[in-house]
């Protein structure tokens, strides 16, 4: 397969992404800064010969994609804040039924309408979700390579767990646009054999997808079988990176998404401040000890985030040292730019 | 005149009585027994009045009713 | 003596007894779509989803594929599985809470969109489930949980006539609202459903049978009663007959 | 004093309601008391229990895991809870309905109560048959108490049905005297 | 005012405490396990003279509450785990508009469908709630009294933070009957007037209520004005319970709700052990500071709830010592019993 | 020379310019529904529910109250503050994506319920917002960004009359469909929401008016040939015209 | 006949035309000034035929346009 | 080398596509680069603007604090963005629609674009020849990689689209030279 280096915006390369994993079926309905994906989609799922559907509302789109995921499908949808509030039922469901499909948020300002600028304050509802005691695999890109090999990993993680997987970016890296290579290969698990998805009783009893479970204890074991597969995910999907990680580090900056981009910029011009970066990729699993490891032997953390603070409760757990941890964050749609976070840097540094 | 009976399963009658009513020859009748989901089951009379009509069969919700059609020995074979 | 055969429970059943309530609509409904699936010999090519509400257990019952959708997205699930397989036999079976209430959206937006399914429309004027609540359907000045003093429509509108409401929709091909109440009007419901399930095979469209069924747990009434008060009450706001047949 | 009952048969037999009565006993009576039903999905003809404690001191967990006392209204409730006796459990059963039995069990009791209430013309009331078996074996309440609720939760009923409930708790009480 | 003294179910007592809080707005849609609130209400509301809705889903529900807030009424929804998922979105508009109104939510087991058990798998999803930065007021009664004084607080905290309020209790709670005693008082708020409702622009120029805020910078700043009532809310209404803390206590438990009343049944089972509770009633605003105080004295830390361990990731942040902390937790409808608290805290004393 | 002011700008617009595009339809409705408001003297006595779309903004021009709901579910806000405030002329304003697509549920049942509100009803066959996606209202062949090759039936269901389709509702009282491209239909637009507003002083019950509206930016039209298109090609899926009016 | 003139706000005005299609005696053209929001605004010629018919008013989405009545000087005060 | 360009003017300027272009020829050149643009609620006539920048280094982020070369096309562009020229800062705006400037800065330079595409009747064209200036004045960029990106981005077009395009650019090339 060839590889080839293209210019593309954010939104567009998930669009490719999905494509190029085998996506064949989307469901989404539009919402700024994210339109691009339906729109996009609407030609590339046509030219794949799958199927695209504009759902109605975000309801529609999610329970959609169950039913192409109960069905056998690739199934992806995209949407943004407003609108990923609006699936956590669904998401819920296919968690409970162990459905696999991609869910992309693209981030933008709250709460309520608030605005379209970019933001990260869904880390809770992504990370934290809603009613039970369900996990989504978070895969947080930090650019638009990351959009692209994200979105496209996200597929293979999805069938291996049977569990719905969440691209959670946001404004800024969906409108950016930038060089990045398509893989244009085959996904690994594209040809796996579904057994649990119904595609008729062919030769055996009738198969069931289905969540609740009423009989006394039943729901608790499930939830327990949930469990060890998320502890599994834990074990074996952490993913982060570390960045100028050295022996004499003095400070260390943690930071995911678009604001861990921004913090290199931070930290390529501190020149000789002894400041290293931990990003974390998967923010479920969180790498709650790597960070821990590495935490411990520095002076200062400093975790900077597009949100009141959210990711922080994470790095707190990891950490157990909140006296080291300062906290820069900016909320509704405010981006830092490097010197911002610098400057608060070199402020606490100082203090 | 086409000769019937029913067999009621037990363990799915509920006791409804949907089928007596339509049971034009009143073959079915409510019954003593209760099964052990705690509910009065119906009884078929066996009278033979029972002319396989299936319609008790057809209304019973619970698919508890098979109709079965008897006739005599055969002639010659047939 | 020579026994022979002539009805018995339809093979696309299990062995596990229907948990309905004695007389409940659902029970019969659930045994004629076996029924007719086992007279189509699709019980290998179907897959039903089922609704929340009693019908949720559905799958205990029905011995073919079978998945359950959150409540009142029921069409949506349908309509992602038969785009996925559009040569199975996809229906979904809802309640009219599940089907009138809370997926009012979803189930407009299918017929809209003429979606190749069967849909299968179980009104008992109430919520069965959760305790004989007031539902979209629910007759005027009937009692519910909900309603204590009698359905008013000043303050909860006015009962909900699902077919007669999408019958407008270009998607919609064919739309007949039946009841479950003797034997005769059973067959009649069973052919809608057999009527339903080949369009679909046809690829002729959307199509959606409504049953009236009866409640007997909810409606406080010995199932003879409630059958009756589905005769003189219910099919009176409720006409029985063809909605809409576009072949 | 801290009485722990399991009320266990099906629905439509009155098991949630004689957990409620025992309840608003104790509560008139000064206890601290808990009530806890089962809200099954089924309807009619399912399973149906509930849980009523009744103490003197704070009632932490209203789920009752060791019953002081059983009182069984059918077959089935007797196979889901048979495991929970032990030598001191009080188990009242409906003998009606209790059919296979392993008594080994000294507070072991059984009773035909719907064959009593049938007597009295009054199917309805056999559960307070079996609370009036309850009543007299364990005598934890005083009984104008038992009248009081009685009338209490009968209020706005037709004018003999205390009158007739209160037949079906003496025939109950009578039967183990 | 009178008071009384009466036997109660939970969720009739919710009932009789937001009718006597002044709520006249109700909009609800059935679901297990707290069909008894809109059954009750549709009578108590009627008697009140306010106005009873069934809503048609669990979305209009919440959008009723919505538009009521709007017009000045003490609004109130009730639902339970999957259909409070459903409320998400406009939970987030509610806030964002700092909109009051009371959202009790009765869990039962997740995810998706799940069963009609007890449960207290929402914790994440009350706590650390949907997109954008805002929080919710979450109280969690552990009786029924509580079910009846914590609703009718809540409709006095709603409207003096302009806020909604979630009270956060389970199916357990919802059923079961106990004794309580009416208030029957006037609340403080009730005629505490409402200058930003709208009502009509009498004599002034249009007022609004919105969470759309375009403008560069506005957004930002409103979050930042929301972080500041929410820091107020942190320093003045966190509430909690301690029992049996004493200067010798060598273990602590840490439980909330109706585990919390279990775990007092393990105390009270345990006897010779130096145990003591504590319980956080504010799960939003959540007594980091004080369960730390006391953390720092015990050998080990008990974390009890009805789910995987969501509570738990509060108290690690609190307690800054995850060596220490010891949790079980049953999932998806499972209820312990004092015994099997006290069985686990015995093994893990000896270990 | 004497000058007498015949024509101005309403006094219920505030001062700020409408951020709407040349000659979009919204702009034109919001004047003349603040003209209605100021000839029925209703100012300080109206409660306005916004929508998600492009009107989302009008609590800048409107000097009366407002708020905003989330996306499609106008009715349900607007609801709850008239059953609060039964004397306040209570009315919400949506487009086609918010009314006719995720509000399905929301402007079904409210219409059903009979809520005596006013609803005005943008119909532009596209989001406007948010960059000319399909709507349900598309019409078919209509190229839209999420339609690139027209919308077909199979795919993208049909458009969707909205009128027509809640007209068999009991609950509603007044539906009639308007246009804005000259002003004799201005003037019949004005009408007919004036007649909305009477009807709900007069507490008849549910009405909604829908305005054939141009949204030139995401046509790719000019204003003046994006009136034609309405009178050409819109006006005929969507024809003019008073639908339901029971006083 | 009904003397006329129209006052344009230019800062309102978006260039959209509506009201020129209006006009049937020609009195608005399309102009050359672009107003501070980049919009090419239109003008009124004031040639003495406008009218007051307040058509193009009407029309105008963005209220831009207020008409007048022009009338000669009060006879007698009147 | 980096190279961080502010565009700013109205809806329909070609301000986006001018943002790309410089993008597509910095891509074309082997640079890393980024562009962002705003994605405002209106969508004509209102205010637009995006960051490019091309970078032999990994660019961190791609919004613009402090721009090394603004292009305004108007007014309302110039006032937003003034406050951001330092005396380092290259500005070119379009003087057609920018009147009101002070202009204490070397490095600012005022082309009437609107005219010269007037001129050579492609009123669209403003946007080129506004890169046209910005070209000359910073010549980073090679022009043969201009033309190559210009043809790549026209593909499709009419013929004559891209020697008018051409003239465009070097029309407003030629104005600085
Ligand atoms: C989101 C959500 N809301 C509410 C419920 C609770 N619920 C379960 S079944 C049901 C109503 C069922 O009524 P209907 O669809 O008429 O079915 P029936 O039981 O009458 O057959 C409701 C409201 C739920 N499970 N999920
Ligand atoms: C829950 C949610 N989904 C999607 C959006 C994004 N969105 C904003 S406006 C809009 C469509 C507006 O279209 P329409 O209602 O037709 O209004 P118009 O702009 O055309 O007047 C959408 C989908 C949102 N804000 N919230
Ligand atoms: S088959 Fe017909 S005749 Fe025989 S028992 Fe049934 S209804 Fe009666
Ligand atoms: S109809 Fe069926 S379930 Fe009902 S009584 Fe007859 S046999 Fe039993
Ligand atoms: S509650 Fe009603 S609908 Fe549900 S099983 Fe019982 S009778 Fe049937
Ligand atoms: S995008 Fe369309 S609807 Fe929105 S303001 Fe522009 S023209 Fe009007
Ligand atoms: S008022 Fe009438 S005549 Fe005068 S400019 Fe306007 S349209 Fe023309
Ligand atoms: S109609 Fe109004 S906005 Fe349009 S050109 Fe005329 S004056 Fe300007
Ligand atoms: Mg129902
Ligand atoms: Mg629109």
């Amino acid at each position: 397969m060839e590889n080839n280096k293209i210019l593309i915006k954010g939104n567009h390369a998930i669009v490719e992404a999905a494509i190029d994993a085998g996506c064949r079926f989307y469901a989404g309905y539009p919402i700024t800064p994210q339109n691009e994906i339906p729109e996009y989609m609407s030609i590339k799922m046509k030219e794949a010969g799958g199927i695209f559907m504009q759902a109605e509302s975000e309801l529609i789109s999610i329970n959609l994609v169950y039913g192409a995921a109960v069905a056998g499908a690739r199934a992806m949808t995209t949407s943004s804040s407003p609108g990923i509030s609006l699936m956590q039922e669904g998401i819920s469901y296919m968690a409970g039924c162990e459905l696999p499909g991609v869910i992309v948020n693209v981030q933008r300002g709250g709460p309520g309408l608030g605005n379209i600028s970019p933001s990260q304050s869904d880390y809770f509802q992504a990370v934290k979700p809603g009613h039970g005691d369900y996990r989504l695999i978070v895969l947080a890109p930090y650019n638009t390579q990351e959009m692209y090999d994200f979105t496209f990993e996200a597929f293979d993680l999805a069938d291996k767990y049977r569990n719905p997987v969440m691209v959670l970016t946001d404004g800024l890296l969906g409108q950016i646009m930038e060089s990045i290579e398509l893989k244009r290969k085959t996904p690994e698990l594209l040809n796996q054999k579904k057994d649990w998805a119904l595609t008729g009783a062919k030769g055996r009893k009738g198969k069931r997808i289905v969540s609740l479970l009423m009989e006394p204890g039943v729901l608790e074991k499930h939830n327990f079988h949930l469990k060890e597969k998320y502890d599994l995910i834990r074990k074996t999907e952490k993913r982060f990176e570390k960045l100028g990680i050295t022996e004499d580090m003095e400070y260390l900056i943690v930071a995911f998404g678009t604001v861990a981009r921004i913090s290199k910029g931070a930290i390529k011009l501190s020149r000789d401040i002894k400041i290293g970066l931990f990003r974390p990729i998967t923010l479920f699993p969180f790498p709650y000890e790597e960070l821990k490891e590495i935490a411990r032997k520095v002076k200062k953390i400093f975790v900077f985030e597009m949100n009141l603070g959210q990711m922080l409760e994470d790095v707190k757990i990891a950490v157990e040292d909140s006296e080291k941890i300062e906290f820069y964050g900016r909320p509704g749609g405010g981006v830092p730019t490097s010197e911002e976070l610098l400057n608060f840097i070199l402020k606490r540094i100082q203090k | 005149m086409r000769k019937g009976k029913i067999k009621i399963n037990e363990d799915r009658c509920k006791g409804c009585l949907l089928c007596i009513e339509q049971c034009k020859v009143k073959e079915i009748i409510q019954g003593e027994k209760v099964n052990k989901y705690g509910h009065l089951v119906v009884e078929f009379k066996n009278s033979g009045k029972c002319n396989a009509c299936t319609l008790c069969a057809i209304v019973c919700p619970d698919a508890a009713i098979e109709v079965y059609e008897v006739s005599e020995e055969k002639v010659n074979g047939k | 003596m020579i026994e022979k055969i002539i009805y018995k429970k339809p093979d696309s059943l299990t062995d596990v007894n229907f948990s309905y309530c004695p007389g409940c609509g659902h029970s019969t409904v659930h045994k004629i779509i076996a029924e007719v699936i086992d007279e189509l010999a699709l019980r290998e090519n179907t897959i039903a989803v089922a609704p929340v509400g009693c019908a949720v257990f559905a799958y205990n019952f029905w011995d073919f594929d079978v998945t359950e959708a959150p409540h009142g997205r029921t069409p949506a699930v349908a309509t992602a599985i038969k785009r996925v397989l559009p040569d199975r036999l996809v229906f979904s079976y809802q309640g009219d809470g599940d089907l009138a209430s809370i997926g009012m959206a979803e189930i407009v937006h299918t017929a809209n969109r003429g979606e190749n399914i069967t849909v299968i429309f179980i009104n008992n004027t109430n919520y069965g489930m959760t305790g004989g609540q007031l539902a979209p359907t629910t007759l005027l000045n009937q009692k519910t949980t909900t309603s204590p003093f009698g359905r008013d429509a000043k303050n909860y509108g006015y009962p909900f006539k699902m077919l007669e409401f999408l019958s407008p929709l270009e998607g919609v091909k064919y739309l007949e609202r039946v009841k479950v109440t003797d034997a005769a009007s059973v067959v009649k419901t069973k052919n809608a459903i057999k009527k339903g399930f080949s369009y679909q095979l046809q690829n002729i469209g959307f199509s959606m049978i409504e049953v009236l069924s009866s409640c007997p747990a909810n409606w406080r009434k010995e199932p003879l009663d409630s059958n009756k008060w589905i005769e003189e009450e219910i099919s009176k706001v409720y006409p029985v007959g063809k909605i809409k047949d576009i072949k | 004093m801290t009485e722990k009952v399991i009320i266990a048969g099906s629905g439509g037999q009155g098991v949630l309601t004689l957990g409620i009565f025992i309840a608003k006993i104790g509560f008139s009576e000064g206890k601290n008391v808990t009530w806890l039903p089962t809200y099954g999905a089924e309807k009619r003809g399912g399973f149906s229990f509930c849980y009523t404690v009744v103490s003197d001191e704070e009632i932490f967990s209203p789920v009752v895991e060791s019953p002081d006392t059983l009182i069984l209204f059918d077959q089935r409730a007797y196979d889901v809870y048979k495991e929970k006796i032990n030598q001191q459990t009080y188990v009242v059963v409906n003998s009606n309905l209790v059919k296979n039995i392993n008594k080994n069990n000294k507070n072991f009791f059984e009773i035909d109560a719907t064959k009593i209430a049938k007597e009295i013309n009054f199917i309805q009331a056999m559960n307070v048959v079996m609370f009036g078996a309850y009543f007299q074996l364990k005598k934890i309440f005083k009984i104008e108490t038992v009248y009081n609720v009685m009338k209490q939760m009968l209020k706005g009923k037709k004018e003999d049905t205390f009158l007739k409930n209160k037949i079906a708790f003496e025939k109950g009480m009578e039967f183990f005297k």
